[in-house]
């Protein structure tokens, strides 16, 4: 099931990138992963996919890539239910790419070149026009250097980045992203989010899996909870303020959302802190503390 | 993978290999050296009343498994069946030049039987039965224990890489590998490559991973379990019974 | 197509298994001397073998409808010589058999014969006789034959089984079902052989 | 190079666990990974050592763990200088266990208590002991139910834990851990930092290398910062408050740090605030703001 957090109202259906209508999934034999499970992602809009290991937070994405294939219920891509046939998945997988967590699951050839250009060629795009596409990820992306390299030489992040322009090279309009930040260090962490931002400035919209709140927090504005097989969706103030459906999910709350909580403090809707220097700000204008506390 | 499953979360997993060896491969070898479909066909109903009422293996994963099997034994009875050539006197059917005569199908039929018992009394072993403790009893009969230890390796690493060979399945069909059959010679091509490689980057790192480890020695094996008297008696009972069957109705 | 638990007749089962017993025991002695001198040689060629399982379990694109496996017999040859895949190839059989139910105990050294022992040997014996020609024709050729080989020596052991109608006749027919179906899939098998060996060149 | 931090002073040399003195390390033909540093492990001293990826962090914990033997300097184990020999190593690996982070790397055998079981039987006990001590440290971190459980069925989080129990089978003083709460979900790494607190409580000194300062800050007694290729030693407050050199090393500081002096309030070095709790009391019984902030 889902359930509509907070104030949140859906967006127009002309603004829905991509959604899923009543969706069951799972594996045959076991109990459903996904049981009747709606969501929308707005287009342009930040969505964090957030949620335990083992929530259904991967199927999920493997159901909005077209990958696995849901037992029950549709997905809209692109206004229209998808077609699991070769024809609506060729067409789907041109406006919607997956990034695994494992970036070594998703490389495949022995240099970056051949790889992020891999997509390309499968759509028959000549050899000048795959190799101009892949001088333009490789550019967003800020890894031109890597472009002669052999993957096996890449350290993780690098690895992480190359698979993140194998995908964008089929020049999706969705970007699905399977904890882009996992193992990466704080300054890498920084990185992979100024990759993503260049990315939304080009239009993808961008939906990042996640199990940290705090991360969620800071960079979505819409989130998609996924408890114990079932989606919550609402904005990101609403879901990541409600404690007791984190706790429900084996997530704890957003420190920033604990802390001003925590000292009596409210968390406006518009203009969340986002920062420490937010939350610090935040706390240095508020009222004295009562003497009571 | 399902018969995995299955042999770990068995109700007979902690019984000794040794009684479930004798139960399962005594009827194997009754099926597959019998004459008589009728005894062939009792022996494969005795083990599917076994497998499902005491064993308690799930039904669906039971007739999902023996599918396989089933396909190759039926296009190869018809194999066998088929007679080319001029009509016989004993035609059960024919068209043309190619028929079937009374004998060709008498074999078909038995060697079908004998071959679904046999399958399913393998099953039931393999449906009870995890692959760590059929090889420890390999070793303890004697197998050179390097041998099962190169085996034990691959049963370690087989499910990763089965992962990993999903994962890059999954992740090439999302950027169009399989669209039109150059793409998906060209992705398989690379698919079998990258799962190699993967295959060698984890065996070099286990070995590094182990080394703190005391280093690379003889895998560890699980100990034999204690025979149940009860069920090697009953075991003995059936196949004793059921061969006996096959010998009297061969004479 | 491996050959199903209690397909053979009980006397060519057990010959079968006679026959597949001596290049066993070759790979096992070979395997424990390796072991013995090289106690991390048991991960490497638990990765082989392992490898070898996997790949046999890859889907093919269907040329026929109906979807099959490539034998990777001769991959395996070429890359770990015959001796060695006799006996990880049996141990991959022993796998298939009980975690796939794919062939069978009585009937493991007849597949054994087919899979572990011609398969492989005819595909490093045909590449090693076109020692001159470009890798590429040497790894289709030797993947195809094998692949062929194996399917060629199956439906000889059944037709050895099922002689009606004569030997010739049976030979015939099951050549017919098992064999001349696989020639795509043969060819196939050696076109994925060349783009992996070269996926792997470049690596 | 090792620095030594504010005012720590270098525990007794009886209290050592284990240390490195000028060791370098690296691969043949590359620059050298460690250049001659020296850093100390006090007995039952929670010690986190701190750096980016690629740092050398994974180098020292397996020059610590005596995988890696040095080119230059000594690793000090028992008072004694290692030897680097058959003998020397096998008294070493009964004193000191590294876990890695991926549990794979690490896990042999296909079931949980054959794989836990491996270290004891190549110390060569006798079966009745192995199976003793593998009850033993199961039940100590809580996962007895997954003795007889196939490795490959098991989650990731188990696996980890199951990787742990493998080394503390080995009865070892110091346990050395690489990201033991990398992918984890926050329920996971709250699981796995109380088994990590049972473990002190038997007298295991724990070091736990990770990227995370905000774990390292709230857990931690001693630090290491690795920051290319040289060591800074010192106490969790004096190492993680000194911004110039978390930067360095391409580490942030810890967002309690952070948002204390920003407040302008002081990081007292006993009774440091560790959870958004302490913070709160912290901010909240400060003197109000000054008007002017």
């Amino acid at each position: 099931m889902t359930h509509r957090l907070g104030s949140w109202s859906p967006p127009d259906d002309t603004d829905t990138a991509l959604a899923v209508r009543g969706v069951h999934a799972g594996h045959p034999g076991a109990p459903d992963v996904l049981d009747c499970v709606s969501a929308s992602i707005g287009a342009g809009v930040r969505t964090a996919l957030l949620g335990a290991n083992g929530s259904g937070k991967t199927t999920l994405l493997r159901v909005l890539s077209g990958v696995h294939r849901p037992t029950e219920g549709h997905v809209i891509s692109g206004g229209a239910v998808l077609a699991h046939d070769r024809r609506g998945l060729t067409a789907h997988r041109q406006r919607v790419q997956l990034v695994l967590q494992d970036p070594d699951d998703q490389l495949f050839s022995a240099d970056v070149r051949s790889d992020v250009g891999y997509g390309p060629t499968n759509l028959g795009l000549g050899a000048a026009e795959v190799a101009a596409r892949v001088d333009e990820v490789l550019d967003l992306l800020g890894i031109t250097d890597l472009a002669d390299r052999p993957v096996h030489r890449l350290s993780y992040g690098q690895r992480k980045r190359v698979a993140i322009a194998g995908a964008l090279a089929m020049q999706p309009q969705v970007l699905l992203l399977d904890e882009p930040t996992a193992g990466l260090d704080p300054v890498g962490v920084q990185e992979m989010l100024a990759a993503l931002a260049t990315l939304e400035e080009h239009g993808t919209t961008v939906v990042l899996a996640t199990h940290d709140v705090d991360l969620a927090w800071a960079w979505a504005e819409e989130v998609l909870l996924v408890v114990d097989h079932v989606v919550h969706q609402g904005n990101v103030v609403d879901a990541l303020t409600d404690e007791a459906l984190l706790a429900s999910a084996r997530l704890h709350t957003p420190w920033m959302v604990d802390l001003l909580s925590r000292l009596g403090l409210p968390v406006p809707a518009d203009g969340r802190p986002r920062t420490v220097t937010d939350v610090a700000d935040a706390v240095a204008t508020r009222a004295p503390a009562p003497a009571d506390r | 993978m399902q018969l995995d499953d299955a042999a770990w979360s068995s109700p007979w997993r902690r019984r000794s290999v040794a009684e479930k060896a004798l139960l399962c491969l005594g009827l194997l070898l009754v099926a597959a050296t019998t004459g008589s479909p009728v005894v062939a066909a009792v022996v494969g109903l005795l083990v599917t009343g076994l497998a499902l009422l005491t064993a308690m293996v799930p039904p669906g994963l039971w007739w999902r498994v023996l599918l396989g099997p089933a396909v190759f034994v039926a296009v190869g009875a018809v194999t066998v069946a088929l007679d080319l050539g001029a009509a016989t006197g004993s035609d059960v059917w024919r068209l043309g030049p190619v028929g079937m005569t009374t004998s060709g199908v008498e074999t078909a039929l038995l060697v079908s039987l004998r071959a679904l018992a046999a399958t399913s009394a393998m099953l039931l072993l393999a449906a009870t039965t995890p692959m760590v403790e059929v090889l420890s009893a390999l070793r303890r009969v004697g197998v050179p224990g390097p041998v099962v230890d190169v085996a034990a390796v691959m049963y370690r690493m087989i499910f990763g890489l089965l992962e990993a060979m999903a994962a890059i399945r999954e992740a090439q069909a999302g950027r169009l590998g399989y669209a039109s059959g150059h793409a998906a010679r060209r992705s398989l091509g690379q698919l079998v490559a990258a799962v190699m490689v993967r295959a060698w980057t984890r065996a070099a790192r286990l070995e590094d991973g182990l080394a703190g480890r005391g280093g690379v020695e003889a895998v560890p094996m699980v100990p034999a379990r204690p025979v149940s008297l009860p069920f090697a008696l009953a075991a003995v009972v059936l196949v004793t019974v059921t061969g006996a069957a096959s010998v009297l109705v061969a004479l | 197509m491996h050959i199903a638990e209690g397909f053979l007749p009980p006397v060519h089962a057990a010959a079968w298994t006679v026959v597949a017993a001596p290049f066993v025991v070759h790979g096992a002695r070979a395997v424990v001397k390796v072991v013995r001198e090289q106690p991390n040689a048991r991960i490497l060629l638990g990765a082989a073998g392992a490898f070898t399982f996997v790949m046999s379990a890859i889907k093919l694109p269907s040329v026929t409808g109906s979807s099959s496996h490539p034998t990777g017999t001769g991959l395996g040859a070429i890359l770990f010589r015959p001796p060695v895949m006799a006996l990880l190839g049996t141990i991959v059989l022993l796998f298939q058999a009980l975690l796939l139910a794919h062939g069978g105990l009585t009937t493991l050294g007849a597949n054994a014969i087919a899979m572990a022992v011609v398969g492989p040997w005819a595909g490093y014996g045909v590449y090693r006789l076109l020692a001159a020609a470009p890798l590429s024709v040497k790894v289709f050729c030797a993947m195809a034959v094998a692949n062929l080989a194996t399917y060629v020596t199956t439906s000889t052991q059944l037709a050895l089984a099922f002689p009606e109608g004569g030997f010739l006749e049976a030979w015939g027919r099951f050549l017919g079902v098992f064999a001349v179906t696989q020639i795509p899939l043969a060819i196939v098998e050696g076109i994925i052989g060349v783009l992996v060996v070269n996926a792997l060149l470049s690596w």
